[in-house]
């Protein structure tokens, strides 16, 4: 008999490295949970953010992508984040377009001090993508021999 | 119409204001025209065309024409001046040596869908009002002008020239165009059959990257996928995520700037609908952010390199969609 | 001299397929392309593909090998595997000459054998062309339209399908396939050729001049100042090379799968700036170059290696493709020519 | 078992690896077993790749002479080189080859009275033609070999040039650089100059390799002194994806450089297009 494997979603999370990264520093000093699929990847802004970085994420075997940044208004930048968000609107409504699960992009905005809403994040996203199945729709079939 | 392009080229280059002139070339059939640099009185009375089939976009030629010295002169159709005027804005290409002409344009016509409607070994047409003539080897047939337009011009957004040094012919108004109805379609399908129609579409791509090279709004001195250094940079169509990708970040890359003049979906020789990916990005600001229109107001913040502190979220934005 | 009616040629095809993979030109929303059979399927009767039938042998992209590298260290794998056998049914006479002239750059001494296994294990069934189409100008390299090579060349005349074997290979396929196959004679067929030279004669594009393309005036066509405005307008896509049936340059290339590097080839364009690009120095810096060497390469190198074939076909692809109309034929008119 | 194919490459490893100037090193390879990978003939070149770095030619600078390995001299230049300028000993490397026509040591040289002329990495062809006739000493008439560098420090291989060949008699080397350095007691001057001023015997036979300028003037200063084209040999460089006359990018004129060339006689070259 097989046993069914659960699945184990890949999430890869772009973190702000002044804000949500410091938040996810301080949910884990805080003791909280968040599954281990998730890899963090630090950006200086989520400006820094390319849509190639997201869609290279989603070939290399990501079945989620998230992008945390600083809430709007607190750039360390002043305004990087502004500029990701029409960015990112705009990419993830084109990722829908052509009919890539929209769940399986997200855009959150989370400080420093907010370890919490972090490690909740993180939980509901990959939560969602667990149910949502291994990203099939933009994945490179050569990552994943 | 030809004519008078003529006359107004050989004018040009009489009275010394332009030393060259670009515009269209006569074929070997009356659909093939090439774009040209005409530099004598001789060439232009001998092949210099302007038809229904004039569709190519001369505006991305004067990045280069520009950079060499003296004056050039350029028809430019209505939805060319949009790009003329994008092009303008980037500082592409220095307005005091290009003398632009608008022309008229009622249409461009597709030779694809006169062959797709039987038609074969198609010699000649000629336009006889609403009716075009056509000579094939097999015989004489006449199409209906209206089926045989380009899907652009079938959608055009505008009758109106933008930037022009003279005019020929009397001004046209941008005109409330069913161009979104395609886009508005498919938003309406599930995922699946999105994506479904996607992939039939994008998978046809063979990467000859005709859709780049023709695109007025695609000037980079060196584009991110001819950059082994950039890491993405993949010549073939090697796995259908390299179809997605490139098609996804050609069309990001031009997203405010796009002026949808349709030459991507025109140029390609597989066909595929590549306007629709940019008319999305186009919809989508223009719901999101406002109207926007590239290559209409020369001072006007792009939609990227602008933003207002109550944008949408993008979540906000899918919920808008339902 | 076979024939089988058309009613049932979805009959053949079930047949074939039974025990190869078979091909066909069939019909789709943007033109006729090339797939595997599927039930239901029919014979497209247009005149060409947009893709040509190079993609059989050479694909767009194949892979060559995989490399395990750890450390230091580096394995080599062949990941060659035996090609199946497979039917291309419909293929026109430009498209088969073009296996020929592909023939002489891959089978040549070394032999390429990712090209060669394709190559062997295929049985080429070719169609004449009922209705040439005014882009075509295949009787400018001396094919015959109307008696196309292969290994079974077919006819359609009327409501049927005349076959006739060309090779051992075609013997083998039309015996295989004799239940299905009634004898003919050859009368309607030597009418029907008539038929299609006298088209042929009518083509806008046929016989264009290309006789002086000769090695001997190899630096004269090469210095021929008209190709500069030839190629002005050219955007430097890769249209005309990637629907082109006998282009044959590739660019081979490394992919990091995560666990393994794949190393692929692809089809490349001397139309593209980084074609010759090399670390140092570009020795075609312009688009006059790049274009140029296309055209001098069809029509004066390829022929001065290969005893005068040139590396055209006529089948027109590049004529209805290229974004600017800027082709072979206006080249052929051009240079060297009487203009 | 399908039949070998050309395009897959053998492993070699890097046993040994020499640094000649700032930018150019020395590298050795052989099999796995090591042995050398294959003979080949002065002039030829092989296919040095790391998978996924890249593929590129390079010539092959050891004699055929030598039985134990092959050596190449690479200088750093773009991606591929710049990767084997980052390794050490013991990397494997692929590697596929020999390719090309090489020099015609066993026809056309035989008897001849040579004169190589190099400029910089140019010398790394020519060391393999220069060590051969070295070890067949008899075959050939005098040697004279001109090479110039930027600097002292830019000339490859001086060790060797210094210890073995300007000491063995019938070789005659002259070192030229660019600018003078206070170490420097020879001649400072550019090599197509220097050329002219040593002023060879016309009945040798040239051949010539470094960068095209260089070239191109040593060309015209070797005609002014009455030599010929047909006396004067070279060897191309162009980007190479097979080797083996099929990808198509080495194309000049009727010839391709990797199967025809990468050397040619002057006045063959004259009848192609200058894309090179």
């Amino acid at each position: 008999m097989q046993i069914e494997e659960k699945f184990e979603p890949t999430i890869v999370a772009f973190c702000c490295n002044w804000c949500s990264y410091a938040g996810a520093d301080l949910s884990g000093t805080n003791r909280l949970q968040y599954p281990a699929n998730v890899k963090i990847i630090r950006v200086p802004c989520s400006c820094r953010v390319n849509p190639m970085f997201i869609l290279r994420a989603f070939q290399r075997g990501a079945d989620g992508v998230i992008l945390c940044g600083c809430h709007p208004g607190d750039c360390h930048y002043t305004t990087g984040n502004y500029y990701a968000r029409r960015r990112m609107t705009l990419l993830f409504s084109m990722l829908d377009f052509l009919g890539i699960e929209r769940e399986r992009t997200r855009l959150e905005w989370v400080s420093a001090a907010e370890g919490a809403k972090f490690a909740a994040t993180m939980n509901d996203f990959v939560e969602t993508v667990t149910r949502l199945g291994k990203n099939r729709r933009l994945e490179d079939l050569r990552c994943n021999k | 119409m030809q004519q008078v392009i003529r006359d107004k080229a050989l004018s040009l280059l009489e009275a010394g204001k332009v030393d060259r002139v670009l515009a269209w070339k006569e074929g070997e059939f009356f659909y093939d025209q090439t774009p040209h640099v005409f530099k004598t009185a001789e060439e232009i009375n001998r092949s210099l065309v302007y038809n229904g089939f004039s569709a190519a976009n001369l505006s991305k030629y004067l990045v280069k024409e520009t950079l060499k010295d003296g004056m050039i002169a350029v028809f430019l159709k209505p939805c060319d001046t949009y790009s003329f005027s994008q092009l303008l804005k980037e500082h592409r290409i220095p307005r005091e040596k290009v003398w632009a002409v608008g022309i008229p344009c009622d249409g461009k016509l597709d030779i694809d869908r006169i062959r797709k409607a039987g038609l074969r070994g198609i010699t000649s047409i000629r336009e006889d009002g609403d009716r075009l003539s056509v000579s094939t080897i097999y015989g004489e047939k006449t199409v209906a002008k209206s089926d045989a337009l380009a899907e652009r011009c079938e959608n055009c957004k505008s009758r109106k020239h933008i930037v022009y040094d003279e005019l020929i012919g009397s001004e046209g108004e941008a005109l409330d165009s069913g161009r979104f109805d395609a886009v508005e379609a498919l938003e309406k399908m599930s995922p699946e059959e999105r994506f479904a129609f996607w992939q039939k579409e994008l998978s046809r791509c063979i990467r000859c990257n005709a859709c780049r090279n023709a695109c007025p709004a695609c000037t980079c001195e060196k584009c991110v996928f001819d950059n082994p250094a950039s890491g993405i940079e993949s010549k073939a169509p090697a796995s259908s995520f390299e179809e997605q990708n490139f098609h996804i970040i050609r069309a990001f890359h031009v997203v405010g700037r796009c002026t949808d003049c349709g030459e991507c979906s025109r140029v390609c020789p597989q066909s595929i609908p590549l306007h629709l990916i940019n008319r999305k990005f186009i919809k989508d600001i223009n719901e999101f952010y406002g109207t926007y229109q590239a290559g209409e107001n020369p001072d006007e913040r792009a939609p990227l390199t602008n933003f207002d502190k109550d944008d949408m979220e993008p979540a906000d934005a899918f919920r808008k969609g339902e | 001299m076979k024939k089988i009616a058309l009613q049932n040629l979805p009959k053949l095809f079930s047949a074939i397929s039974e025990s190869k993979a078979l091909y066909l030109p069939v019909d789709t929303e943007s033109g006729a392309e090339f797939r595997l059979y599927r039930e239901g399927d029919t014979l497209s009767e247009a005149c060409n593909t947009n893709r040509s039938a190079k993609d059989f042998f050479f694909p767009q992209v194949e892979d060559m090998a995989e490399f395990k590298v750890e450390g230091k260290k580096i394995e080599v794998l062949d990941i060659r595997r035996e090609s199946e056998e497979f039917v291309i049914f419909g293929a026109r006479a430009c498209d088969v000459k073009s296996f020929e002239i592909l023939d002489s750059v891959f089978l040549a001494d070394p032999v390429d054998t990712y090209y060669k296994n394709r190559r062997e294990h295929v049985t080429v069934i070719s169609l004449a062309c009922n209705f040439p189409e005014e882009t075509c100008f295949c009787s400018t390299f001396g094919i015959d339209a109307a008696s196309p090579a292969g290994d079974v060349a077919a006819w359609i005349i009327d409501e049927e399908l005349y076959m006739t074997a060309l090779t051992e290979k075609g013997e083998a396929f039309l015996s295989a396939h004799a239940a299905l196959l009634s004898d003919a004679d050859e009368s309607k067929v030597d009418k029907k050729k008539e038929e299609i030279a006298e088209i042929c004669h009518r083509l806008p594009l046929q016989n264009l001049p290309v006789e002086h393309f000769k090695a001997e005036k190899l630096m004269e066509h090469f210095n021929d100042p008209k190709w500069a405005e030839l190629s002005q307008s050219c955007i430097g896509c890769g249209t005309c090379t990637f629907v082109c049936p006998t282009c044959q340059c590739f660019d081979i290339r490394d992919f990091d799968t995560g666990n393994g590097i794949q190393r692929y080839r692809c089809w490349d364009s001397c139309m593209y700036s980084d074609f010759t690009q090399m670390a140092a120095a570009q020795p075609r810096l312009t688009q006059l170059e790049r274009f140029r060497q296309r055209f001098m390469h069809k029509l004066v190198y390829h022929p001065a290696n290969h005893e005068g074939t040139y590396g055209c076909v006529g089948c027109g692809r590049c004529l209805a493709k290229c974004p600017i109309s800027m082709n072979i034929a206006k080249v052929i008119k051009e240079i060297g020519g009487e203009k | 078992m399908m039949q070998k194919e050309a395009l897959l490459p053998e492993i070699g490893v890097i046993t040994d690896i020499r640094i000649d100037t700032p930018d150019v090193k020395t590298f050795r390879v052989v099999t796995p077993d090591g042995k050398k990978p294959f003979l080949h003939v002065p002039g030829q070149c092989a296919m040095l790749s790391i998978p996924g770095v890249g593929e590129a030619l390079f010539s092959i600078t050891s004699s055929p002479t030598n039985t134990e390995f092959l050596e190449f001299s690479i200088k750093k230049c773009g991606c591929v080189t710049s990767f084997l300028h980052s390794i050490e000993p013991g990397q494997y490397v692929t590697i596929r080859g020999p390719y090309g026509n090489g020099f015609p040591v066993e026809s056309a040289f035989l008897g001849k009275d040579l004169l190589f002329v190099a400029g910089g990495i140019g010398l790394a062809p020519l060391r393999s033609v220069i060590n051969y006739c070295r070890h067949y000493r008899d075959k050939y008439g005098k040697i004279d070999i001109v090479y110039g560098s930027r600097s002292m420090q830019d000339l490859v291989d001086y060790r060797e040039i210094i210890d073995e060949w300007c000491k063995e008699e019938g070789i005659n080397v002259h070192l030229t650089i660019d600018r003078e350095q206070p170490e420097w007691s020879g001649h400072v001057g550019f090599v197509p100059n220097f050329v002219k001023e040593l002023g060879f015997d016309t009945g040798k036979t040239a051949v010539l390799c470094g960068p095209p300028i260089m070239i191109k003037f040593t060309l015209a200063g070797l005609q002014e002194i009455g030599f010929q084209k047909d006396q004067i040999y070279t060897t191309l460089e162009m980007r190479m994806k097979c080797g083996i006359g099929k990808c198509g990018r080495c194309n000049l004129g009727d010839k391709f450089i990797c199967k025809d060339g990468p050397v040619f006689r002057f006045d063959q070259l004259e009848e192609l297009p200058d894309e090179y």
